[in-house]
């Protein structure tokens, strides 16, 4: 079993969801996040001081799925969180050893 | 009553109307900021200081004098005449802004703010209400309009109409598979504070536009005024709230209040004319009208964020047909054809003038921003600083 | 002065005092909306919309009649003299809502506040301030109630008091090992920024009362009671304020701005009767009570969210003591008892006839949302809409 | 007209200024509650609601004698004379308050707010509008201050700089190494109501100051004066705006409304001098000086997050000056010297005394909160509960 | 080391906290999450529209224990976090492989 | 190639940011979190009731790092971050087994 972690752009969200949702996967969790990275963070204005605000806006997907399964997954995601220009994020995956539903009890393949 | 006594009583009033009616400038402003989306608020509520701030100074300027000529009044000090005026300049482009709002530009919307206050508004005023430049001609107007169903609210609304055609609707707004995506409010105390303090402000307008409370007859006639404005704004809401409770079981408050405000705009044109049950008929239909009208202008497209056509333009029609209905009094010139000439000619022009201003404006500036910068939010795009930096957004 | 002077100028100073008041709807509005938890936001200010349209109207419609006999009025404007009627009856039934906020169904409620103001409240002006059907009855009231420290307050506080016996407690919000889970206000401008809106319609609702503005004497009358109406409420969050920087060396906004309200309802029963130095007093008291009366119903398991019982019922009561002991006046018919018996004839009346309405309506529509719809909050159960959708919960 | 009418005239209008002006309450509360950082919102709400408490009491009590002798007026209700006076106060410790947020202990602050309302504010009222204790001796002044660009935004501004200087910058504000840290506003929307709300309060403190309204002449210079209070408002604005734009092509909305802010305060000292177009220059100067005086104090180190000292003093300054330089009129008194000697006069006792009194104070009770408890917020440390509980902060 | 990741129901933070300081077990790390699964979102209504919110508030607990405590800390917030109905979360398992405690510079199982 | 996760204090993010960024360190993602340790809450006060708020604002770092770059990394946080104070935070190191860049499809080192 696997993590999946997406880091993605915000209004990606909505398309990378219904594209798992297609492909059938049914589970996720995402939160958000603030990003650093290459792409630029956006000046303001404040009192006629312009600063930086570096971090940007960012969604984390996580994704538990059986291992096999890892690859489709990503490419999926790759797909529909692409945009082509600077900051579209990354995948990471990273190994689990243990998977428990908790309003069963349910463990591992069972429980994703 | 002494002349000087009803001078200096009326020139009060004056102010006391035009006070309540500058509430509406923060009225406008908080319930246009709550109902859009966050990275939005800053510019809304940018745009509203700015209609303020140029419709008054050019009606200052230029639009005063061209709707009633000199600065001059009789039975009040003239200056309290033009406070009271000049309050009412910057809700005709609040309109018309509100609706736009989530992807035009604030400079563009500007320049055309100030060519509504300095020529247009004031040329619809100057039919309507003001020296008359029409009379003896065959579009002379006769519409009894007490505080501006169709001068105010429907001329704003019919501006917002043309903008909306020229700018179209909001990134992401209407899918291509010709769906809609909802946007919903981001700030609900806002909205509901913002649609108080324009039912308060309301008070003033029509009450106001009474002109003089100094005799019995007339104190009489602002008072009635004052409860029917408040009983139409009642029958809204509750209409609106039935409708939603039986449809939905689930009591949508901004709809509601939207209800309310069709109510307002609804008895604006003759408050002063019906009896105390009337304006519950009118402001029942006022709140209806709302609720067909938000899903048919989706329906059509045109994207109107804060349900501006719908409470202005729709009801500000409805309004002036309304005493046309239940107040027609032909010896006082008080008629059904009378109050539809003056809908259609001052609709005709008010939609015209606006739009070829506004079409012209955006072949020298495009008013619409593009796709990415309404992704990012006007805010950082047109302000350069976000509502609430330090609250997390719920992507 | 002569009469259409003082017609006018009373009729002026009446619409001044009714839109002061409505100020209040907007107040009330935002002091609970500040007060609750941001799940339950959009429902506490529907309930405070409904509630503004639907007493207004069932007054409007039934009510006015009730309490004065006919629309009519000498001295002033009748439709002025039935606005600033009007636009108390909302306050009675805002001072119960907001008590039984968090977990109280918006449609019961509604219909709670068509009885409430169609016929309770109602008689209870009947018998205090209107035409009076116990006249010559053993009951006959001569209580001296100004602006309504028990005709409003009171009578709110104890339909308040009803719904609490019959709704119960938010869920969590006493363990059932005994504790108080303490749940604390959401967003603390609005808090300010209601009490702040009620503060200053306050100074409408008292000064109104007075009834008229047109004589020298009764000009004085309306400014000291508007000046004692101010200093009974600087005079409650002073003692407030100095309560919480001795025991906890911390000022708690919300307690001292509930301490404010406390004063200014203690003051409400005779503003005009005191000389400059006796609200400091009476005010002081007030909030004093407000302090030690938020835990004691707490310790009884009543659970109100905004402090209502605290504020209005407790102040209600001491106000319009205050009176017999600070103002007696035998020759012009105020003493003690006459108070003490006003205070006990209007309570057994108001809270057993809304004991009765809330029972029956209990019966038919539960009145109290599942466990499950108060953990997922009213918003979205009731409205269907979260009020700030956008911002992320901290959970 | 009348003794009687006038009377009764004058009284009410001076109670509708006192209500205007106590909109200014919540106003400088959104204002800066929405200008400083969240952990700081409440701290800043609660020394809000402090000072009016506070130094409305103090006035009553002392202040209002020391000024003006005994209570009492002629030509209206003595009670709304006191409340028309009364309303003034809190502004004048508000302009300082603000200006140290987000690093200030409330209980020192308070104990300035007693000294300030009861003795310093009250002795510069005594000698520009009072019963002028400095007559015949060669400190008595002449200047022409209408509603106190001196006597309330100088004096509020002196004593901010003297606490500024005492109590220094906020943590983190200024770098070692010579930048400047920009700590944005929260929450926009508050700031923008607050800002109209005190707009709309200097409606009644100009308004109100003319001192009557009632004949044909004073009802002239009330409308006058509202109109030109206006007037100087929207050039304020309107000229940050237009800086901004041309310098950043980004519409900066706390800088144009603190334009506006400056362009009002600059009118204050003469708004019934002027004739309709002189306060669109007088404003516009105002706004300008704003733009240059807010990078300025922070070139100076003078740390003022809501940037009191520009709008006010530098303001308050320019605006006395303004009556000198465009209404000169020797015949009456009013002179440029008269003027400068005023600002002069008054900005040394206000700001020595204030001075001297906090430095007093913070010897005693330290005025500054040390850095962990900065960082941690005012809210906890101080009044001990959060502004926004339930809202995720966006580190 | 193992990191403990469990996505429990809001309101059962308090429940969760409690049994596992009662196991002392003094350390976590919490942070607010949507998740996307089984159990259905409510439907929202908006000026006469109605439309899904599928995204559900939920909160995450991350929580690094010894090799050995791992499966006495899973029951301890299957237990506490259990309703037994649908939406009841997942706890997932991973391996760390190094910890610093950044005040002392502490690594390992004495940072934990 | 490892994930470092670093619980710091927030007012300390600037900093770790800045040492990161000299250090030719420059993606990163960044969330707020809540913390609860042995650092103690503080109290509230409500209405005459005080209360403890158990968790305290914490943010979170995550860096994926080549396997080499572990310890230069975790150092330069640490020292970046440390006030010496309790609540410190600590920081997790755990493997990662694949990175995506969805902008180019690049994996692994290449993607960091
Ligand atoms: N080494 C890293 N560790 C963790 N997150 C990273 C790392 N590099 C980038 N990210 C995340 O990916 C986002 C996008 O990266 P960026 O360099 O801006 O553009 P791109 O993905 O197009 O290369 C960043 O905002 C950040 O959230
Ligand atoms: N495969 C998965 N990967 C990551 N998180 C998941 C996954 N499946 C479920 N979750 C999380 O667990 C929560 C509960 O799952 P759900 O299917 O709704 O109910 P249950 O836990 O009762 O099976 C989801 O809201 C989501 O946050
Ligand atoms: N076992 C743990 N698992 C996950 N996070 C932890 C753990 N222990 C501590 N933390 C996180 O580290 C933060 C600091 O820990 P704390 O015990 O307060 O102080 P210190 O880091 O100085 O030992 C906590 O607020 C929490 O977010």
């Amino acid at each position: 079993m696997k993590k999946i972690e997406a880091i993605i752009k915000p209004f990606k969200l909505e398309d990378v969801k219904d594209a798992l949702a297609e492909a059938g996967i049914t589970g996720m969790t995402v939160s958000d996040v603030k990003g650093y990275g290459r792409q630029q963070g956006h000046n303001e204005l404040y009192r006629g001081a312009e600063y930086v605000v570096d971090f940007i806006p960012k969604v984390k997907i996580e994704l538990i799925v059986a291992g096999e399964d890892v690859d489709s997954t990503v490419e999926l995601i790759v797909d529909a969180a692409k945009t082509g220009k600077i900051g579209d994020g990354k995948i990471f995956v990273s190994p689990i050893e243990k998977i428990i539903r908790i309003r069963t009890g349910e463990s591992d393949e069972d429980a994703i | 009553m002494t002349p000087e006594v009803s001078y200096v009583i009326d020139t009060f009033f004056a102010i006391f109307s035009f006070v309540l009616i500058i509430f509406m400038v923060p009225g406008f402003a908080m319930l246009e900021a709550g109902l859009v989306r966050t990275k939005n608020v800053t510019a809304v509520l940018m745009m509203n200081t700015a209609i303020y701030a140029i419709a008054s100074m050019s009606f200052l300027l230029v639009g005063y004098s061209i709707a009633f000529g000199d600065f001059g009044s009789d039975h009040m000090s003239k200056w309290a005449a033009f406070l009271f005026q000049m309050a009412f300049v910057g809700k005709v482009i609040n309109i018309m802004s509100g609706g736009v709002s989530e992807r035009a530009r604030i400079f563009p919307l500007a320049l055309f703010a100030i060519i509504m206050s300095a020529l247009i508004y004031p040329t619809v005023v100057n039919w309507s209400w003001g020296s008359d430049m029409l009379k003896d001609t065959f579009l002379d107007l006769n519409m009894y309009d007490l505080a501006g169903s169709t001068v105010i609210h429907s001329t704003g609304g019919w501006a917002l109409l043309a903008a909306i055609l020229i700018i179209g609707a909001r990134k992401g707004r209407y899918t291509p598979t010709g769906g809609i995506r909802v946007i919903p409010a981001s700030n609900v105390p806002l909205v509901t504070l913002g649609a108080f303090l324009l039912w308060i402000g309301w008070f003033g307008f029509n009450g106001g536009s009474v002109g003089s409370i100094s005799s019995k007859e007339s104190a009489d006639a602002v008072a009635l005024t004052i409860m029917n404005t408040n009983t139409a704004g009642l029958a809204g809401a509750i209409t609106v709230g039935i409708m939603m409770y039986i449809r939905y079981k689930k009591l949508d408050i901004t709809m509601i209040l939207n209800g309310a405000l069709g109510g307002l705009v609804s008895i604006t044109a003759g408050p002063d004319l019906y009896n105390i049950y009337q304006p519950i008929l009118i402001g029942a239909i006022g709140g209806m009208l709302v609720v067909f009208a938000v899903p048919f202008f989706d329906k059509l497209r045109l994207d109107d964020p804060v349900g501006a056509l719908s409470v202005h333009l729709v009801n500000g029609i409805w309004g002036t047909l309304a005493v046309g209905i239940f107040a027609s009094n032909p010896a006082e010139g008080i008629t059904l054809l009378g109050q539809i000439k003056g809908i259609v000619v001052i609709g005709v022009f008010a939609f015209v003038s606006s739009y070829i201003v506004l079409f012209a404006i955006n072949k020298i500036i495009p008013l619409k921003l593009t796709t990415d910068e309404q992704m990012e939010g006007l805010d950082v795009n047109e302000c350069g600083l976000e509502a609430y930096p330090e609250f997390k957004r719920a992507f």
